[in-house]
């Protein structure tokens, strides 16, 4: 498990390094929207994967708040966009 | 271990982003880098065993604090001069 | 000039907090009154989750305290944006069919989960400020799909008075039958990690879902339909 | 009707999320959902009736199977362009029609071509999406709307018509 | 140790957009970073390395809880702060866009009427 | 055991999805094709490491199959819902692409088509 662990987290940690590039580096709000939402998808993997690691089921109620909420900020970033605010 | 070096680089992200949110002219770039600081805010309380914080920043992070940015960028101006 | 002089400003203040913090030891033990809690906090309460016993019984005041800060930010944006005149000088958009259909069906299912955390906050991680969170990004979703959805006003802040009025009834029904305000002793405290137990808490806490859940409504409504037609 | 369906599924989301069967918690869950479908019924769509035939439910375990192996095919498709140094994408918006009439199934739909072979819906206007796809075979309507929608319209015509 | 020195980090970011910019909203953005900078001080003070977290629902965490969980108490005052954090940042906001409604701009050098 | 090397592997596939994903948004284009992998790969990715995750535990199973139940129906709306909007503010294609019927059909105007509901 912990050598999967240091694959797993050297991918993930990359992988939000390009994302938050996007953030940084997006020509539009959109392409930064689009950071962010692969950013918080990221992150609920990521809180699933500490429950994991820490051993306590307690950790996936977060996970399932984050879930259910995570989409909240990119919908309202989209509905600036349009006018719809 | 290789716990503890994620969070380090989490932590230089988040103040990376931070220095990035306040020297950017577009505020709704901002703001989306200041999402993106709660975003992380929430992970390091999952590290520090906080799961009650940690949802409670997951919950307004994710959608509150953004909408409320967002109206009042609506209703003002989005440009810093 | 103003730049460098700020930064100055910073670097010392930062400098002092670092020496500060510096003395104390990170990851180590150092315990205070949360010594006791921690010891006797499940024989005390039985809720499994010792931060929900602290925020509700044993720091009772300071959340009824709390409670009220929010009350008073939300009545005041109210106020405040009631004065003001702002116009809106933007074509509006109806929201796709999508976004529509998905929000008509999550809506129930958010305030499902918001329910969830605030009942099981002496269980679980959450609780009434997480799952009244919950609750109010629901109303926000609608709120952004349909341009027809109005929270009922009136209906919120009835919500919200009542709660309010359980809390404090609550501390008061402790202070005459229990010895203490928000005393935990006044109706029995269960078996430990059930869903009825550890006594006042549970019933605390979901008045305060409810509270902050319509509170953090009424100010995002508030703050969206600010705009006077033109 | 539609209150008693939407407690039903209610119900049985919160014991998914609870994931335990004392009685305590299904008695507050019960109540639980009971007042949140008085409030909000949305759940249970316009004609709660459908929700009764197990049709509907068979077609659903079916299209789940179909759907995740569409998605791996198009995950690996995607991720085959990605890596390509070249970067072979051919991309545009093309329009395709649709017989769904319900909104919860054009919003499966929608979901569906979102998540799979390199296509994505842009917007939907009565019976015709549009559809952002990264590698355009075909500019015709008809021949676009054979090759992304009918996989999976076949099956969401049963489950939501 | 890290997470003292991001946390005062991005308490004196905070304090910086605070302190010389002179958009408006910045200055919102800017206390919200220090909000969340003093938030994750307060939480790492009560860390403890190696034990989990204060939710006692497992039956091995029920003997001799106090050395196997982490200081709640910071956890308690934290998580009500975030919330009036949200708050706080709506009404200044809605203050924002009040002295907007006035005078059309955001630039707090516009505003005098408060100097003396 | 062997629930857990599934769960080992799913988790495996999951990471390196994400990883993917990050590719895709540094490399691709334009906002419509970086969407195009942002979604997809991410939903894939995150579905596959939670699936994991409840495998090598079977008791969260349930959990875990409604976070990513959850994931499902959310992250295509947020980015259809972005997608639609950077199209109506007049973000455009990438360069080579080959044809957008939305835009035409924009100027002749949406209206007609709307028959039903």
């Amino acid at each position: 498990m912990s050598n999967l662990l240091i694959i797993v987290f050297a991918l993930v940690s990359l992988a939000t390094v390009m994302a938050v590039y996007r953030i940084v580096a997006g020509p539009t709000i959109s392409d930064r929207a689009v950071g962010l939402d692969t950013a918080t998808t990221i992150t609920t993997a990521m809180i699933v994967l500490f429950s994991q690691i820490f051993h306590r089921a307690i950790y996936l109620d977060v996970a399932l708040v984050y879930a259910v909420l995570a989409f909240l900020g990119v919908i309202a970033l989209a509905r600036y966009l349009e006018g719809g605010v | 271990m290789i716990l503890e070096y994620f969070m380090l680089f989490l932590l230089f992200l988040m103040l990376g982003l931070a220095i990035y949110a306040v020297e950017t002219k577009d505020l709704l770039a901002s703001v989306v880098a200041a999402g993106f600081v709660s975003l992380v805010a929430s992970i390091v309380y999952l590290y520090l065993q906080a799961p009650d914080v940690a949802m409670t920043e997951a919950a307004i992070g994710a959608g509150l604090t953004t909408l409320i940015f967002i109206i009042a960028i609506r209703k003002t101006e989005r440009y810093e001069k | 000039m103003r730049k460098w002089l700020a930064i100055i400003f910073l670097i010392v203040l930062g400098f002092f907090m670092a020496k500060i913090t510096s003395s104390f030891p990170f990851g180590e033990e150092k315990w205070g009154v949360s010594r006791h809690y921690v010891d006797k906090g499940i024989e005390e309460n039985r809720g499994s989750n010792l931060v929900t016993s602290i925020v509700v019984n044993y720091r009772g005041f300071d959340t009824l305290g709390e409670v009220t800060v929010l009350f008073l930010a939300a009545t005041a944006l109210a106020f405040l944006l009631s004065t003001c005149r702002c116009r809106r000088r933007y074509e509006r958009r109806e929201a796709s069919l999508i976004v529509k259909t998905a929000s008509e069906t999550l809506y129930p299912l958010l305030i499902l989960f918001g329910a969830y955390i605030f009942i099981h906050g002496h269980l679980t991680p959450g609780g009434g400020f997480q799952g009244g969170t919950v609750i109010a990004s629901a109303v926000m979703l609608m709120l952004l799909a349909h341009f027809t959805f109005h929270p009922n006003h009136r209906a919120l802040s009835t919500v919200e008075g009542l709660a309010g009025i359980t809390f404090v009834l609550i501390g008061f029904a402790g202070l005459i039958w229990g010895g203490s305000f928000l005393a935990n002793n006044i109706i029995p405290l269960g078996q430990w990690n059930r869903l009825f137990s550890a006594g006042v808490i549970p019933l605390i806490y979901v008045a305060v879902g409810f509270k902050v859940g319509s509170e953090l409504s009424g100010l995002i409504t508030d703050m969206i339909k600010t705009t006077k037609e033109e | 009707m539609k209150v008693v369906v939407s407690t039903v599924v209610l119900f049985v989301l919160w014991v998914a999320i609870t994931g335990s069967f004392d009685p305590q918690e299904l008695s507050v869950g019960l109540i639980t959902a009971a007042v949140i479908s008085m409030i909000a019924p949305g759940v249970a769509g316009p004609e709660p009736k459908k929700w009764l035939q197990p049709k509907r439910y068979l077609f659903t375990f079916i299209y789940l199977f179909y759907f995740i192996y569409a998605m791996v095919k198009a995950n690996l498709d995607v991720a085959m362009r990605v890596i390509n140094p070249r970067l072979p994408i051919n991309p545009g918006i093309v329009k395709v029609k649709t017989k769904l009439k319900t909104h919860a199934g054009k919003l499966a739909l929608a979901n569906s071509i979102t998540l799979t072979p390199g296509t994505l819906s842009v917007d939907i206007v009565g019976q015709y999406l549009y559809i952002h796809w990264i590698d355009v075979k075909s500019p015709d309507i008809e021949a676009a709307t054979q090759e992304i929608v009918k996989g999976f319209e076949r099956f969401l015509e049963v489950i939501f018509e | 140790m890290a997470f003292f020195v991001a946390s005062i980090l991005l308490i004196l970011i905070g304090l910086y957009a605070v302190l010389v910019k002179r958009n408006i909203m910045k200055i919102v953005i800017g206390l919200s970073l220090m909000d969340t900078g003093v938030n994750v001080l307060i939480i790492s003070l009560g860390f403890i390395r190696g034990r989990t977290a204060p939710i006692v629902n497992i039956k091995d965490l029920l003997v001799n809880t106090s050395s196997k969980v982490v200081d709640p108490l910071p956890q308690a005052l934290v998580l009500t702060a975030i919330v009036i954090g949200v708050a706080v940042t709506a009404v200044a906001l809605s203050i924002v866009m009040l002295m907007y409604s006035k005078k059309k701009t955001l630039e707090i050098e516009e505003y005098k009427e408060l100097k003396w | 055991m062997v629930y857990r090397a599934l769960g080992e592997f799913l988790i495996l596939v999951g990471s390196l999805f994400l990883f993917l994903a990050g590719i895709g948004l540094l490399r691709m284009p334009d906002v419509y094709n970086r969407m195009q992998t942002g979604t997809k790969a991410t939903t894939l990715g995150a579905l596959s490491l939670i699936m994991g995750v409840g495998i090598y535990h079977p008791q969260w199973f349930f959990k875990t199959a409604i976070i990513s139940l959850f994931i499902l129906l959310t992250n295509p709306v947020s980015s259809h819902a972005l997608a639609r909007a950077s199209h109506n503010k007049g973000i455009p294609l990438a360069e080579g692409s080959v044809l957008d019927r939305y835009a035409e059909d924009k100027e002749r105007g949406l209206k007609e088509e709307e028959n039903d509901s």
